[in-house]
């Protein structure tokens, strides 16, 4: 699949074309997702936002990134999500009113600051940032990724990590039953 | 038309921002939560942005610890909603104010 | 450096076998016998505190995890920090989860899971590792926070401290994304391109003026996330509400553990990746942080002592106060980076922050068991009245939570107060630099909020010896977690006399921080 | 091990306070005569100080040092030169007084004894400290006690009085600890750039021939700051130039001035005396205020010269606040204690007065009046306290008369009212006397403004002539209020009279024959004035 992408984004323009269109699907879901009043339309948009983002991986040619992206994200951790929501069965009263009380204003300005700053660091450094990312495409150290590419250095170099990752889902577990099981 | 990686990046900053504005004016937990997500694939797209340009896999392999830890956060996450919900039928965020300072 | 060195590991070995082994005896125990589980958490822990209290400190950096993990002196303090709150919190849990009267073995097989991610914090030695630690700390804090599931509060509680810290985990990653970017690394030391190992704040220093840019920027939001963790001033709206709200031990946990751990990675990332610029060069880059981080410092301060006092609860005010402590530790987190941005080396500072949390574990645990203690139905609740006339009803522990307050508000020969003097010695050693005279300011914040401190905690000394006891009912002090909390005051006052010896242990960890 | 005198004064009250602790609080006799047995030993001490003190020799003298944190260059550094003795000697008297005295106490006596054996093993520490660490530790140690003292013992307004008590003299302590810090600092920066001073030091020390250039101790801090001096004028130099003595000296001056205390820092004390049980009371007024003259001379005139130098001149005006204020408010009050109260803080003007005159008499003068001031002001709480346990109550107004019923309480407080007016014999009049003198002396030498402050102070002495003796006749002479008939009882054993004898003997002795307490402080204060004289020359004609 992967000389497939390649050769699309390697045509000309195709690059420009796959990461725009890939960024308005993402951002556009990604507002629609904080913006609906319904959780269950929020997953949805939240689902099609991470396809978004698995498009915009390939387009950086992290092709199993973005299987991955799609696979756990979109297949399972939402699908999680709708089960909770599906398993509350929220009144719809309870589905929250979006509202700008004084509080949450300043959160938005916050994260404006917080977009204006990355602009204006991104800005700032633009030299440092030139290198076109189409420009890339043909480069030897981008080839390996694939899955051994990514296997082996997470199963040696970056095997401690992994193994802490390991405790992480045990404790998640743990604690998922701990705080949800009826009788303990 | 050429992209650079200050192209993805500034998609990155617009998503986390997003995510931000979400979690602070969202008052349904899980929606919340959701948010939350968004901010941390943001932070992702910005390590396989510079994977691509620094051509080594260690911002790769960072996002897949960063999946992995959102996963289990979204699950022990879930499991506190459920559990509150339990307790008082709402995972509405704004009503969790028993406590006053 | 490109071995496992599974032994420099043993501790955290041990300490995930250990949560197993609890884990699992709490399926084939029998119910009422669960509750010991305690007591064998506790031993285990001792076991571990022993063993780490016999090794001698590292005279040199060694490296595990193909050079992903670093054995120091700081890092071994730490674990010992953090053994002898695992073990205060399993003792005071005990008789507080018979009361609750649910679910040991998977509470302590998670204290155990949390210590096992803050002694991998302690050693972390590249982003990935960090990241993945302080995340098993949290999730299993969440958890434990949430632990009271049938109780309001501490379901509230659980869900404002998953959102932060869920938020601020988003914005570490961020903040290391660009640093990232920046280096194209995220291991602190690794072996350079000539076969020479090189730290990180090397590549920063060695980058183009654009790069350093965005590494700061990463710096920034990688503190503004680990500043959630350690309850900084804007970032500790969920203090009040989570330490409120937790069970108490838990509490006591979250205010020693979590903070530590916070204030370790500031540390590592400061000495280890932010870069020492030599006199003379341009200051920007870590010129910004110290004025960032006196501004916070100076607030946190502020902030956390004042709004301490008008506080009705007493886990309220603690969480407060607590910020104030936290503000505390940033004064040391100041003078080391004021340090750094005059190029010298002399980290002062640290060694501050090291004996201060000592000197925090054993007076904070001490204030959390007599809370423990002192509620003795099922019911968590500590309104700041309830303590009134303590003094009559139960001398002893009065007395323990008297001198565990002053301890805290700074008064000799305790322990804190030696805690105090230090930090607030290293930022007054700052500011004698050229160009920092301004931070004078920053030791004269330090030295106002141990009036204000003074204050509230002397407000709820007062209560417990001015004011008539409101019930006559007698406490009761259980045995275990009695001799805990003598332990601890005695420990208290003996730092605060024979001050020598920690110094030394904690001026020891300053000579392996580098390499 | 050898321990020296000054070890001993404050590791006694310090293991009374250990011992008190494992006392069952049942055994009231116990606990008590256990805390007066502490008390006796430190006067024994004292006295054995006094009487052995070398004043050929003169300096420090009880010397010991041991390591503390060596990584920051604290030891426990004491010893005593003429200054601490004649200070070891008033608290140890009043803290024996005031354990006599409190053999009254009924609520809780251990815990009481606890805390007082830990407050005055904090003002030993001060007295006999010669590192600025331990100095400041015992001064915080000090600090405290007085808290739970006044807060569970006192009467009139308590938990206010001693909560703002609490937090002037830990606000001052901390603003004190600010300037001693940068002088730690200060010092090792000296050191380091100057190691052949160190060396030197080393030598001229034997007791700290391992001394590094990071040091608490207050000698080294005065060797450097000689040395520094004599490096270049005063503006130019690199260390301990003016520009930092002007920064530093008023840290100094305002942590310690606060307990004092100086003008208009003085608010916490008369509501503080007046709260507090007698025997704090007495241990505060007759020695906790010292505390703060002691630092300002200790400290402040031997390390930062220049910057008193420069400064205390302008001080002296607040004195003149101190002294003439204070006695106004005095008058004006009807409380006792109040009276007695804002008297201390009026006298305690005179004792700035002498140290802001920077001259031998007048710096002497001040000492000896802090002792002086110490004994009468202790004995006027001790007096106070004894009929108030029995009337509470305190107001001028409601008394009257109580000489018929107890004449020796009657005699005594009015020999304590005599003693302190200035009447000659007491100790009090001479060194009252010194300090008009030193005053004097400073106006006489150029500064004219002193011509005013002497003549204020002489006004000041006839002020506190007037509410002393007022207060003295309207509660022991005239018409016995009828209420009071037969209610009260009088000190009637040797036992109760002792501590009040004890302290009048002291004054009548000090006062008659002033120079054996004066020989030996001139010994301490004549290398301060020295350095002082010099750091005047120096910063002379510099604006």
């Amino acid at each position: 699949m992967e000389p497939i992408f390649h050769d699309l984004l390697a045509a000309g323009g195709g690059h420009a074309v796959a990461f725009y269109a890939c960024s308005a699907v993402t951002i556009a879901a990604a507002i629609l997702m904080v913006m609906k009043k319904n959780p269950v339309a929020s997953v949805m948009w939240l689902v099609l936002s991470f396809i978004g983002l698995a498009g915009i991986y390939v387009t950086l040619q992290s092709y199993f990134i973005a299987v991955i992206q799609v696979l756990v994200y979109a297949g399972a951790i939402m699908v999680l999500f709708l089960f909770v929501i599906m398993l509350l069965n929220l009144r719809r009263e309870d589905i929250a009113k979006m509202e700008l009380p004084k509080v949450p204003f300043a959160g938005v300005i916050a994260a404006i600051l917080f977009f204006v700053s990355v602009f204006l660091v991104i800005k700032a450094s633009t030299p440092a940032f030139e290198k076109p990312v189409d420009a890339l495409l043909g480069e030897p150290a981008l080839a390996g990724d694939s899955v051994r590419a990514i296997g082996i250095p997470l199963f040696s170099q970056w095997l401690l990590p992994f193994e802490i990752t390991s405790v992480l889902l045990l404790a998640a577990i743990v604690g998922a039953v701990a705080l949800t099981k009826k009788k303990l | 038309m050429e992209i650079h990686i200050a192209h993805y990046l500034i998609v990155a900053g617009i998503l986390f921002s997003i995510g931000l504005v979400g979690v602070v004016v969202r008052r349904n937990a899980i929606v919340v939560l959701m948010c939350l997500e968004l901010m941390l694939n943001a932070a992702n797209l910005v390590f396989v942005a510079f994977a691509r340009m620094h051509g080594n896999m260690q911002g790769r392999i960072f996002v897949f610890f960063a999946i992995t830890v959102a996963a289990a956060e979204a699950a022990v996450m879930l499991a506190i909603i459920i559990a509150v919900y339990r307790q008082r039928e709402t995972v509405n965020t704004d009503d969790m104010d028993i406590m006053q300072g | 450096m490109d071995a496992m060195n599974l032994h420099l590991m043993l501790p955290e070995i041990y300490l995930v076998l250990l949560g197993l082994v609890i884990l699992i005896a709490d399926l084939y125990l029998a119910p009422e016998k669960r509750f010991n589980l305690g007591w064998w958490t506790a031993g285990g822990l001792s076991v571990l505190a022993v063993w780490l209290f016999a090794t001698p400190t590292p005279e040199t950096v060694e490296f595990a995890g193909f050079g992903l993990y670093r054995a120091d002196g700081f890092a071994l303090f730490m674990k010992k920090v953090f053994a002898l709150t695992g073990i205060l919190v399993a003792v005071m849990s005990t008789g507080y989860l018979k009361r609750y009267g649910r679910g040991p073995g998977e509470f302590f097989s998670l204290v155990i899971f949390a210590l096992t991610g803050m002694f991998m914090v302690a050693s972390v030695n590249d982003f990935m590792s960090l990241f993945v630690s302080l995340e098993l700390v949290t999730l299993c804090l969440f958890i434990l926070a949430a632990y009271r599931r049938h109780d309001k509060l501490s379901g509230e509680a659980g869900i404002k401290y998953i959102i932060v810290g869920a938020m601020a985990a988003g914005l570490m990653l961020f903040g290391m994304a660009f640093i990232y970017g920046a280096t194209g690394e995220v291991r602190f030391t690794y072996m350079g391109a000539d076969g020479q190992l090189v730290l990180l704040s090397q590549t920063v220093a060695n980058l183009e003026s654009g790069w350093q840019m965005t590494a700061l920027f990463g710096f920034t939001v990688l503190l503004v996330g680990l500043g959630f963790k350690v309850a900084a001033v804007p970032f500790h709206v969920w203090v009040p509400d989570v330490y409120q709200g937790a069970p108490t031990p838990v509490t006591a946990f979250l205010s020693v553990g979590s903070k530590a751990a916070g204030f370790i990675l500031i540390i590592r990332v400061i000495t280890l990746v932010v870069p020492t610029i030599a006199p003379g060069a341009d200051l920007a880059l870590v010129d910004q942080l110290v004025k960032l981080f006196a501004l916070i410092a100076g607030l946190t301060l502020f902030y956390g002592n004042l709004a301490a006092i008008p506080q009705k609860n007493l886990k309220r005010l603690m969480g407060f106060s607590s910020i104030g402590h936290a503000g505390y530790l940033l004064l040391g987190i100041v003078a080391v980076l004021a340090m750094k941005a005059a190029g010298e080396e002399t980290m002062n500072g640290v060694s501050a922050i090291a004996f201060y949390l000592f000197a925090y574990v054993f007076t904070n645990m001490a204030m959390f068991i007599g809370m423990v203690i002192f509620t003795q139905g099922s019911e968590d609740s500590h309104a700041i009245d309830d303590y009134a006339g303590l003094g009559k009803r139960a001398p002893l522990l009065a007395l323990c939570m008297t001198i565990a307050l002053l301890s805290l508000a700074g008064v000799p020969p305790l322990a804190g107060f030696f805690g105090k003097f230090y930090l607030i010695s290293s930022i007054v050693e700052a500011a004698r630099l050229d160009g920092y005279g301004w931070l004078l300011v920053l030791a004269a914040a330090g030295a106002v909020n141990v009036v204000i401190s003074m204050y509230y905690y002397l407000c709820v000394v007062k209560r417990m010896y001015m004011l008539e006891p409101t019930s006559d009912e007698p406490i009761h002090l259980p045995p275990p977690a009695k001799i805990a909390m003598v332990a601890c005051i005695v420990l208290v006052v003996v730092i605060g006399i024979f001050q020598g010896p920690f110094v030394q242990m904690a001026t020891g960890v300053l000579a392996t921080l580098g390499f | 091990m050898h321990l020296s005198l000054a070890t001993l004064i404050i590791l006694v009250p310090a293991l009374t306070t250990l011992l008190l602790f494992f006392v069952p609080a049942k055994k009231v006799q116990v606990v008590r005569w256990l805390a007066a047995g502490g008390a006796f030993c430190t006067v024994i001490i004292s006295i054995t100080m006094m009487a052995t003190y070398d004043k050929a020799v003169g300096g420090w003298q009880f010397t010991q040092v041991v390591t503390w944190v060596e990584d920051l260059g604290i030891s426990w550094n004491v010893g005593a030169d003429g200054i601490s003795v004649a200070m070891l000697l008033l608290t140890s008297l009043v803290i024996m007084a005031g354990t006599l005295v409190s053999f009254k106490v009924t609520d809780r006596p251990k815990e009481f004894y606890i805390l007082l054996m830990a407050l005055v093993t904090g003002v030993f520490g001060v007295f006999a400290g010669r590192d600025m660490f331990f100095f400041y530790f015992s001064y915080e140690l000090a600090v405290i006690p007085m808290y739970l003292l006044i807060g569970v013992w006192g009467s009139t307004n308590k938990e206010y009085a001693t909560m703002k008590l609490t937090l002037f003299l830990t606000a001052g302590a901390v603003v004190a600890l600010i300037g001693l810090l940068l002088l730690y600092w200060h010092t090792k920066e000296f050191f380091d750039a100057n190691p052949a001073l160190l060396e030197a030091f080393r030598n001229a020390h034997p007791d700290f021939s391992d001394a590094t250039s990071s040091s608490f101790n207050l000698l080294q801090v005065q060797y450097a700051a000689k040395h520094a001096m004599e490096m270049g004028g005063p503006a130019s130099r690199e260390f301990f130039s003016l520009g930092f003595q002007l920064w530093v000296f008023p840290l100094i001056l305002l942590g310690f001035g606060a307990i004092a205390p100086m003008w208009p820092l003085h608010t916490w004390s008369p509501g503080g005396h007046a709260a507090a049980p007698s025997a704090a009371s007495m241990l505060h007024a007759g020695v906790l205020m010292k505390l703060g003259s002691y630092g300002i001379i200790r400290i402040g005139l031997t390390c930062l010269p220049e910057g008193a130098a420069k400064i205390l001149p302008i001080v002296a005006a607040l004195c003149m606040m101190n002294i003439i204020y204070g006695g106004m408010v005095a008058m004006a009050q009807k409380d006792l204690k109040f009276v007695i109260g804002y008297s201390s803080s009026s006298h305690m003007g005179y004792v700035l007065l002498g140290i802001a005159s920077m001259n031998v008499i007048g710096l002497n003068g001040a000492v000896f009046l802090m002792f002086a001031h110490g004994i009468m002001t202790a004995l006027a709480f001790g007096l106070i306290g004894w009929f108030y346990d029995q009337t509470h109550t305190r107001m001028l107004p409601d008394l009257g008369g109580l000489a018929k019923q107890i004449p020796f309480i009657g005699v005594c407080f009015t020999i304590m009212a005599l003693a302190s007016a200035g009447l000659p014999g007491f100790a009090n009049f001479a060194s009252e006397f010194m300090v008009l003198i030193g005053s004097w002396q400073e106006a006489v030498r150029g500064n004219s403004w002193f011509f005013l402050y002497t003549i204020l102070a002489v006004w000041g002495i006839v002020i506190s002539a007037t509410y002393l003796l007022r207060a003295a006749r309207w509660a022991f002479f005239g018409p016995l209020n009828p209420c009071w008939e037969g209610k009260i009882k009088d000190a009637d054993t040797w036992f109760w009279r002792a501590p009040f004898i004890m302290l009048i003997a002291a004054l009548v002795l000090f006062g008659c024959y002033p120079k054996l307490l004066i020989d030996v402080i001139a010994t301490g204060t004549g290398p301060i004035v020295d350095i002082i004289e010099n750091a005047r020359q120096a910063v002379a004609g510099i604006k």
